[in-house]
């Protein structure tokens, strides 16, 4: 929907023959000549995946502001120790649930720890949350969607009758489950959202690997013998990489958001370090006193997802040849 | 007496995409007259649909018509409104396309989709409509119409799947039917049917038809008079006749040489070297210039006018222009 | 101009929530501006109930209205049914046993028989009056076998209540309880129990009417499946009010019954809604929703309350009977050493968490028995914090470098505990002792700790009857010294314990308590004593004559409560 | 078509008994005894371990998970240890409060969902498209809980506006409703968008624009139908999640539904009610599920008419 003034503007560029005359003619002019294809007219070369990635940016301003509050939050997170004023252990209790001053930017929760620190140094379980469980379990179902997809048969079907199984488990019981018998922490969160998320993506590979198995380059691999695990790591894994990427994108929120839902269930971050999510659960009282040390957890939580499902969007556009323009 | 259907006079259809302006269609003129069959030949990419798609006011976002008029029975379709338009369309003029598979719509019944086309441009009840659908049906060859008016499309083969699309284009009695690249997907022995089936129609009718296509062969079998496209332009205008036995453009004659022929041995298959050439790096003369066996020095500096070289042929190179060959002799 | 509608159009759209929720406040106007002052009389309630019942919470569903099934959630029996006798906070302050539906009663001299005189004007709900039979089939429905009860262990001292639990016997008709007449009824123990009485007053003992209970169990198909204790319909007891709607999840109604033998409650019934979130329930008050808050499950509400003078009035404190405690399992390497105990004693610098954590609520404190509880010796005084001997104390007992330590803690902990937890881990870190916390789910914890492997956790006791042998027994007894995981090495004071169970004389009784109490908790320092916590109440200005439960207990009798509107 | 459904269902059964045998095995490895959690401290092992006895508890493994199937195909779920109250009775009180949550959230998700999604579509790349995405975006980047807590402190606490806690009324029911809805809305509305996108990109659209439709008509008559497909599927899917329990929703507005249900039943170690919470709920993702496939098929001729 731009201006009409705009479009009529464009015209192009050539150099017409006057309708009359012969003045205009070069004096070589009948000259047969053998014109070269200028390079503008060959068909851009195949761009990397790499490439592909960077040009997601160049034309979208909204990805790269994106991009960069999560390499921001990556930063200050994973360096916390530069970033964060205080120790986020450091307890005072005169100072307990300070509001926010020059000295604690966030104010202080209730053992007067410094509420900002605290988040810097509670997004690295966050983070991590968000981002490990999602790369084991994408492995792990990428791997059995492949073999479900490739392999066919009675392998396909256990696998895919198990992913049911998963999926249909409600998740955060299983967190419980989990957390109660080997008792809560890390471990039990990688677990429990590894065990959940396969599933998904396993079924979105294996779809993938079946419209995939039917190309005809993959015919032609299988005609000439090449082997079959072959043709999977050749093929196939790189053509489903679009599709991972862009799942990858929308289950490290999806974890960061679960991972606040534990915190409340009690089983996710343990005390006395902290997430964002345990933080938003445990200053929830006060939010009538000292509403920003409710709120910043909170808002850290949304911005970094909101970022993340950004940033998915932008590499769905680009990657998705369904909603490419012609 | 005026019998011109459809005049197209200098279209200009411009795609704003973020690279750049791109001249789908660079100043074309066409004219249909009633019951004529007309082609319009051009390797893809040439701007062949694009023209359809101006006609028909279809051009989807970023593409425009920057410049022109396409007058169908005198009247400026580019001066109408949106609402007036989808009066003219599937009613004044309709369009057959491609591709028979993924032209018709997937979840409704096939009768469904043509009385659709009906009940939209004549004032019918239901019931009215399913016979009129059920007429054209049996008037473009489906077998057992009253069943296969429940049909999905998928439970259609492409052929008919295609003369679906015949029957839905000319259930209103247009005055022009363009088909772009009807037979392209099918096979020769359908190709063939559904040929004689829009020339059946067209001249029960008294249709007139744009044929698009890249097969000159579908040209020699249909039409009246034909159009070589290239690169958004016309390159050489002449009766059916007069293009087969007198191809001047070194394109046109190109595109000849390239269909096989069975009375000739050939060692390979003759082809026109290069490819179409990116429309935002157009050479600065001829379009062909590039691609062309006889270009000369003037070609790569000036762009050839449109030359008459009698009998209605008219050729867009400076071979035709005698004045020009003659300067250099 | 297509594009300002679209604009507008994106407006329309981002506020339509916003938009229709505040049509709806404006079209009904009924929720009060004001909040828990003023003019109460403005309050709608949104609970559909009329406005002369008393409105409190409840964090759960209660288990059961069924003293046989639940030992934890008492405020169904509380209210709708009686015991022999009660406990009351006399105004003296002190906690003294009265007559209830038992009128009088005498103690023969070997401790052993018990005749009670009961009333004969009690009525259960069903129009029975309540008879010996009826105290008779109170203890053996709660000891049948096949109904698997809780509460048990408030009987098992009874003559033939052990043989009945095994199966011996059918009831304890003729050993256990003598039925002298309609409203004449003895009860034998097994032996001497010195707290027997007080232990009478507990809601494990409401008592219960025959009829109502054969047919609750019939109709639930057997006593473990029995309904008497959650359908209206079967339950029945003799109390001030009559359990009569039970909506899961939602609301439990009891209603007011007129015919009580101490005179009706003036009230029309009260409502107890389930609000299982502490802040939700802080609302609701403000917005006049809930006539009483207790601040025990949102502690941080209390100076918005308490410090504010408007609500001066409304404020209630009751100190609770009872302990919070850091327990020691003296099992794990260094705890058994007394100087190490007694060194994580003197860390902890009590008044001050008390002043940041519980706002003031709460009392330092230096015995395990609270005051109050007959033995409590008030001279002891509070443990002090005294950081610099508790590292001179782990000098002397070769932990110059500290140790390493854990706390356990349940992950259904409330905020505040997890709180407190984490600032007595930096008091301990501070002498030196490397502390971690560990969570555990309650259940698996239960699970550790009744195999006596628990490490430190911190939770509080809190009288179920007004006894000594209630503290010092229940924690470091034969039977629960293990089960709570304190490995207590002093066999001679489990002994001593034993033996204070079954001592008639109160006086030397009482000195003998004082004297275990000071051995266990400071001489051994077998616990770290923390705190007397007071229970914070703030009530609505219409609640008149509430008297908290004469232990603190978050479960009262409402029958003195009555409103103002 | 009806041996597809057939098949499908038959797939189903299976699975169902897969579930019902893990969940009971999974809650095995439980450590934890409920008569302990009942008791809390007031310890008294005595009375545990009878209590313990008497109620089963004992019992071998196989002989409990014997007796659970038998009492199942019964239609006697067993008896809540905590609540003494038939788990029949509990799941069938907390179900029609999820129902009413799912059927209100799924509401509001449809209503703004769905239309968001086609104005955003119709108007790709315009302002107001940016906006609606930037609004469903928002949706489902938010926490749950604290978008929850929010809403009831701002229009529950400092508005008056709605009720802040409980379930009785069609007022009480706007909050929740809200939080789960604005949450479903938000996928709801990205998929129906890119899935109408991809759908107008289809030829047959330009067929119905060449047979002389308004746009609004090849909109919804052609686009919509086929680019809902897989929006009601995953309609489909949601509702079915949404009835199997939102738990925190449930626990901070104080609905008594099959999550609160669920959660309160797993750390009581409430077996019966947990083994049968859980199943009901897995059951209906798995109906869900299969919902949803039937509905694709119903939608899709290609499957419907095999």
């Amino acid at each position: 929907m731009f201006g009409k003034k705009k479009l009529a503007a464009a015209a192009v560029t050539t150099n017409p023959a006057p309708a009359e005359g012969t003045a205009w003619i070069p004096a070589d002019g009948l000259e047969p000549i053998h014109v070269e294809e200028s390079a503008e007219a060959e068909i851009a070369p195949n761009q990397t995946l790499w490439e592909q990635f960077w040009s997601i940016f160049k034309h979208n301003k909204v990805a790269l502001i994106s991009l960069i509050v999560i390499i921001l939050y990556i930063v200050v997170c994973v360096g916390a120790p530069l970033f964060a004023p205080y120790d986020p252990l450091a307890q005072d209790l005169s100072q307990g649930l300070a509001k926010p001053s020059t000295e604690h930017l966030l104010g202080c929760d209730k053992l007067g720890r410094d509420v900002l620190s605290r988040m810097i140094y509670g997004g690295r379980i966050s983070l991590m949350i968000g981002l490990f469980p999602t790369l084991v379990s994408m492995t792990l179902g990428t791997i059995l969607g492949i073999t479900a997809g490739f392999v066919g048969g009675k392998v396909d079907m256990i696998i895919m009758r198990i992913a049911d199984i998963c999926m249909a488990f409600p998740s955060l019981l299983l967190a419980m489950v989990v957390s109660y018998t080997i008792g809560p922490g890390f471990l039990t969160i990688f677990l429990a959202l590894s065990f959940v998320n396969w599933a998904g993506t396993a079924r979105v590979v294996r779809s993938e690997v079946l419209s995939l198995r039917e190309k005809e380059y993959v015919e032609a691999a299988t005609s000439i013998g090449v082997k079959r695990w072959k043709i999977m790591l050749r093929h196939i894994l790189p053509n489903c990489l679009p599709t991972l990427i862009v799942m990858l994108t929308n289950n490290i929120p999806g974890n960061i958001l679960t991972e606040s839902s534990l915190s409340f269930l009690g089983i996710g971050a343990q005390p006395p370090m902290t997430s964002w999510g345990l933080m938003v659960y445990q200053t929830k009282s006060y939010l009538d006193r000292n509403p920003t040390i409710t709120l910043a957890p909170g808002i850290a939580i949304l911005i970094l997802v909101v970022a993340f499902n950004f940033l998915g969007d932008a590499v769905r556009d680009k990657l998705d040849p369904r909603l490419q323009e012609q | 007496m005026d019998d011109t259907i459809l005049k197209i006079r200098g279209l200009k259809t411009q795609f704003f995409t973020s690279k750049g302006v791109v001249p789908a269609v660079d100043g074309v003129d066409i004219t249909v007259r009633a019951g004529e069959a007309v082609g319009l030949v051009g390797e893809s990419g040439c701007g062949k649909s694009m023209t359809a798609m101006s006609v028909m006011q279809l051009l989807q976002h970023p593409g425009r018509v920057v410049d022109g008029e396409i007058l169908l029975k005198g009247e400026n379709l580019l001066k109408k409104t949106p609402r007036q338009m989808c009066d003219i369309r599937g009613n004044e003029i309709s369009m057959i396309f491609q591709e028979p598979m993924t032209s018709l719509n997937p979840v409704y019944t096939i009768g469904k989709q043509v009385m659709e086309a009906v009940r939209q441009h004549q004032n019918v009840s239901k019931e009215e409509a399913k016979k009129i659908a059920i007429d054209i049906f049996k008037r473009i060859g489906i077998p057992e119409p009253e069943k296969r008016f429940y049909s999905y499309p998928h439970q259609l083969s492409g052929g008919l799947r295609q003369r679906v699309m015949i029957g839905m284009a000319m259930v209103c009695n247009p005055a022009l039917m363009i088909c772009d690249e009807p037979t392209t997907a099918l096979d020769v022995t359908i190709e063939a049917q559904i040929l004689y089936l829009i020339k059946e129609m067209q001249k029960e009718k008294g249709t007139a038809v744009i044929m698009i296509t890249h097969n000159l062969g579908v040209v020699a079998e249909s039409c009246d008079y034909v159009y070589v496209m290239y690169a958004g332009k016309i390159m050489e205008e002449a009766s059916v006749f007069e293009i087969f036995e007198h191809p001047t453009h070194p394109y046109t004659y190109g595109l000849l040489n390239s269909i096989p022929k069975t009375t000739e041995v050939k060692d390979h298959l003759f082809t026109i070297r290069g490819l179409v050439p990116n429309l935002l790096s157009l050479p600065k003369g001829c379009r062909f210039c590039t691609r062309c066996d006889k270009a000369m020095k003037i070609c790569t500096e000036y762009e050839p006018d449109l030359y008459d070289i009698g009998d209605g042929h008219k050729v867009r190179c400076f071979l035709a222009n005698k004045e020009v060959m003659e300067s250099g002799k | 101009m297509k594009k300002l509608l679209a604009i507008l159009l994106a407006l329309a759209m981002v506020f339509s929530m916003a938009a229709c929720t505040s049509g709806g406040g404006e079209t009904e106007p009924a929720e009060p501006a004001e909040g828990g002052e003023g003019e109460t009389s403005a309050v709608v309630y949104e609970d559909g109930f009329p406005e002369n019942v008393l409105r409190i919470t409840y964090q759960a569903e209660p288990e059961s209205a069924d003293p046989a099934c639940t030992t934890a959630d008492y405020i169904l029996m509380m209210n709708c049914m009686d015991t022999l006798v009660r406990t009351e906070t006399n105004e003296a302050g002190e906690n003294v046993t009265v007559p209830s539906v038992a009128d009088s009663w005498e103690i023969s001299d070997d401790g052993l028989t018990y005749s009670f005189h009961l009333r004969d004007d009690v009525k259960f709900h069903n129009g029975e009056m309540l008879t010996s039979d009826d105290v008779l089939y109170t203890v053996d429905r709660m000891l049948q076998p096949d109904r698997a009860a809780v509460n048990t262990s408030w009987m098992d001292m009874i003559k033939g209540a052990q043989d009945m639990l095994d199966g011996k016997i059918d009831t304890v008709e003729g050993t256990g309880i003598i039925i002298n007449g309609d409203y004449d009824v003895d009860i034998v123990l097994e032996s001497p129990y010195a707290p027997f009485l007080a232990c009478l007053s507990t809601p494990a003992w409401s008592l219960c009417n025959r009829e109502a209970g054969e047919a609750a169990d019939e109709a639930g198909g057997g006593p473990m499946t029995s309904l008497y204790g959650s359908d209206p319909e079967y339950f029945c007891g003799s109390g001030p009010f009559e359990l009569s709607e039970w909506v899961l999840n939602d609301h439990v109604f009891l209603k007011t019954n007129p015919d009580y033998w101490r005179g009706a409650n003036k009230m029309d019934g009260i409502l107890i809604r389930i609000i299982p979130d502490a802040q939700t329930e802080k609302m609701l008050f403000d917005a006049g929703q809930i006539d009483i808050f207790d601040m025990d499950h949102a502690l941080d509400q209390i100076p918005v309350y308490r410090d504010d003078p408007a609500y001066a009035d409304n404020i209630n404190i009751k100190t609770v009977l009872g302990t919070s405690y850091l327990h020691i399992n003296e099992s794990i390497e260094p705890l058994q050493d007394v100087r190490v105990r007694k060194a994580l004693q003197l860390a902890i610098d009590r008044q001050t968490l008390i002043d940041t954590q519980y706002y003031g609520a709460a009392t330092p404190a230096g015995t395990f028995l609270a005051p109050g509880v007959p033995g409590y010796d008030p001279e002891i005084g509070a443990i002090p914090y005294d950081p610099d001997q508790a590292r001179e104390l782990l000098k002397e007992a070769g932990y110059e470098d500290g140790f390493d330590l854990e706390i356990v803690q349940t992950t259904d902990s409330s905020q505040s505990d997890i709180e407190v937890n984490e600032a007595i881990q930096s008091y301990f870190e501070a002498i030196g002792v490397r502390c971690t916390i560990k969570q555990m789910d309650s259940a698996s914890w239960y699970d550790l700790r009744a195999t006596g492997g628990s490490p430190m956790y911190r939770t509080s006791w809190t009288a179920d009857f007004n006894d000594p042998d209630n503290f010092l027994y229940q924690m470091y007894g034969s039977s629960s010294n293990v089960r709570r995981s304190w490995n207590y090495y002093n066999t001679d004071a489990i002994a001593r314990l034993e033996a204070a169970r079954y001592m008639t004389d109160p006086e030397a009784r009482e000195a003998e308590y004082a004297a275990l109490d000071k051995l266990i908790t400071r001489d051994d320092a077998a616990m770290i004593v923390l705190w007397h916590k007071q229970k914070v109440r703030v009530l609505q200005d219409r609640v008149k004559g509430f008297v908290p439960m004469w232990a603190g207990y978050g479960d009262c009798g409402y029958y003195e409560t009555y409103l103002e509107n | 078509m009806v041996k597809y459904i057939v098949n499908r269902v038959l797939v189903t059964i299976p699975i169902i008994i897969a579930i019902i045998l893990i969940v009971f095995l999974l809650l095995q490895v439980l450590p934890g005894n409920p008569i302990q959690v009942m008791m809390k401290e007031k310890v008294n092992q005595q009375v545990i371990d009878r209590v313990t006895e008497q109620m089963g508890l004992n019992d071998p493994l196989m002989i409990r998970f014997g007796r659970y199937l038998w009492n199942m195909l019964h239609g006697d779920l067993g008896q809540s240890y905590k609540l003494k109250r038939p788990v029949t009775q509990l799941i069938l009180t907390a179900f029609p409060n999820t129902v009413k949550l799912a059927i209100s959230s799924a509401l509001v998700a449809w209503i703004i969902g769905i239309p968001t999604g086609i104005i955003s579509a119709i108007k790709k790349d315009s302002l107001l498209d940016r906006i609606l995405m930037g609004f469903s975006l928002i949706g489902i980047s938010l926490p749950v809980f604290w978008a929850a807590m929010l809403l009831q402190y701002f229009l529950g606490f400092k508005l008056k506006l709605l009720p802040i806690s409980g379930y009785s009324t069609i007022r009480h029911m706007i909050m929740p409703a809200i939080v789960l809805g604005w949450a479903s809305s938000g996928s709801i509305a990205r998929l129906t968008r890119s899935s109408l996108l991809g759908v107008m990109k289809n030829d047959y659209i330009r067929t119905a624009r060449s047979k002389g439709l308004v746009e609004s008509a090849v909109v919804i008559r052609h686009g919509l139908k086929n680019s809902m497909i897989p929006v009601v599927t995953m309609m489909a899917m949601q509702f079915a999640s949404l009835l199997s329990g939102a738990v925190i929703t449930e626990s901070v507005f104080g609905i008594g539904g099959i999550g609160q249900l669920m959660v309160s039943a797993i750390s009581q170690r409430d077996m019966p009610l947990l083994q049968s919470s859980v199943i009901f709920s897995t059951m209906i993702i798995i109906v869900g599920n299969l919902v949803a496939d039937i509905l694709y098929s119903f939608l899709d001729p290609k499957i419907r008419t095999q």
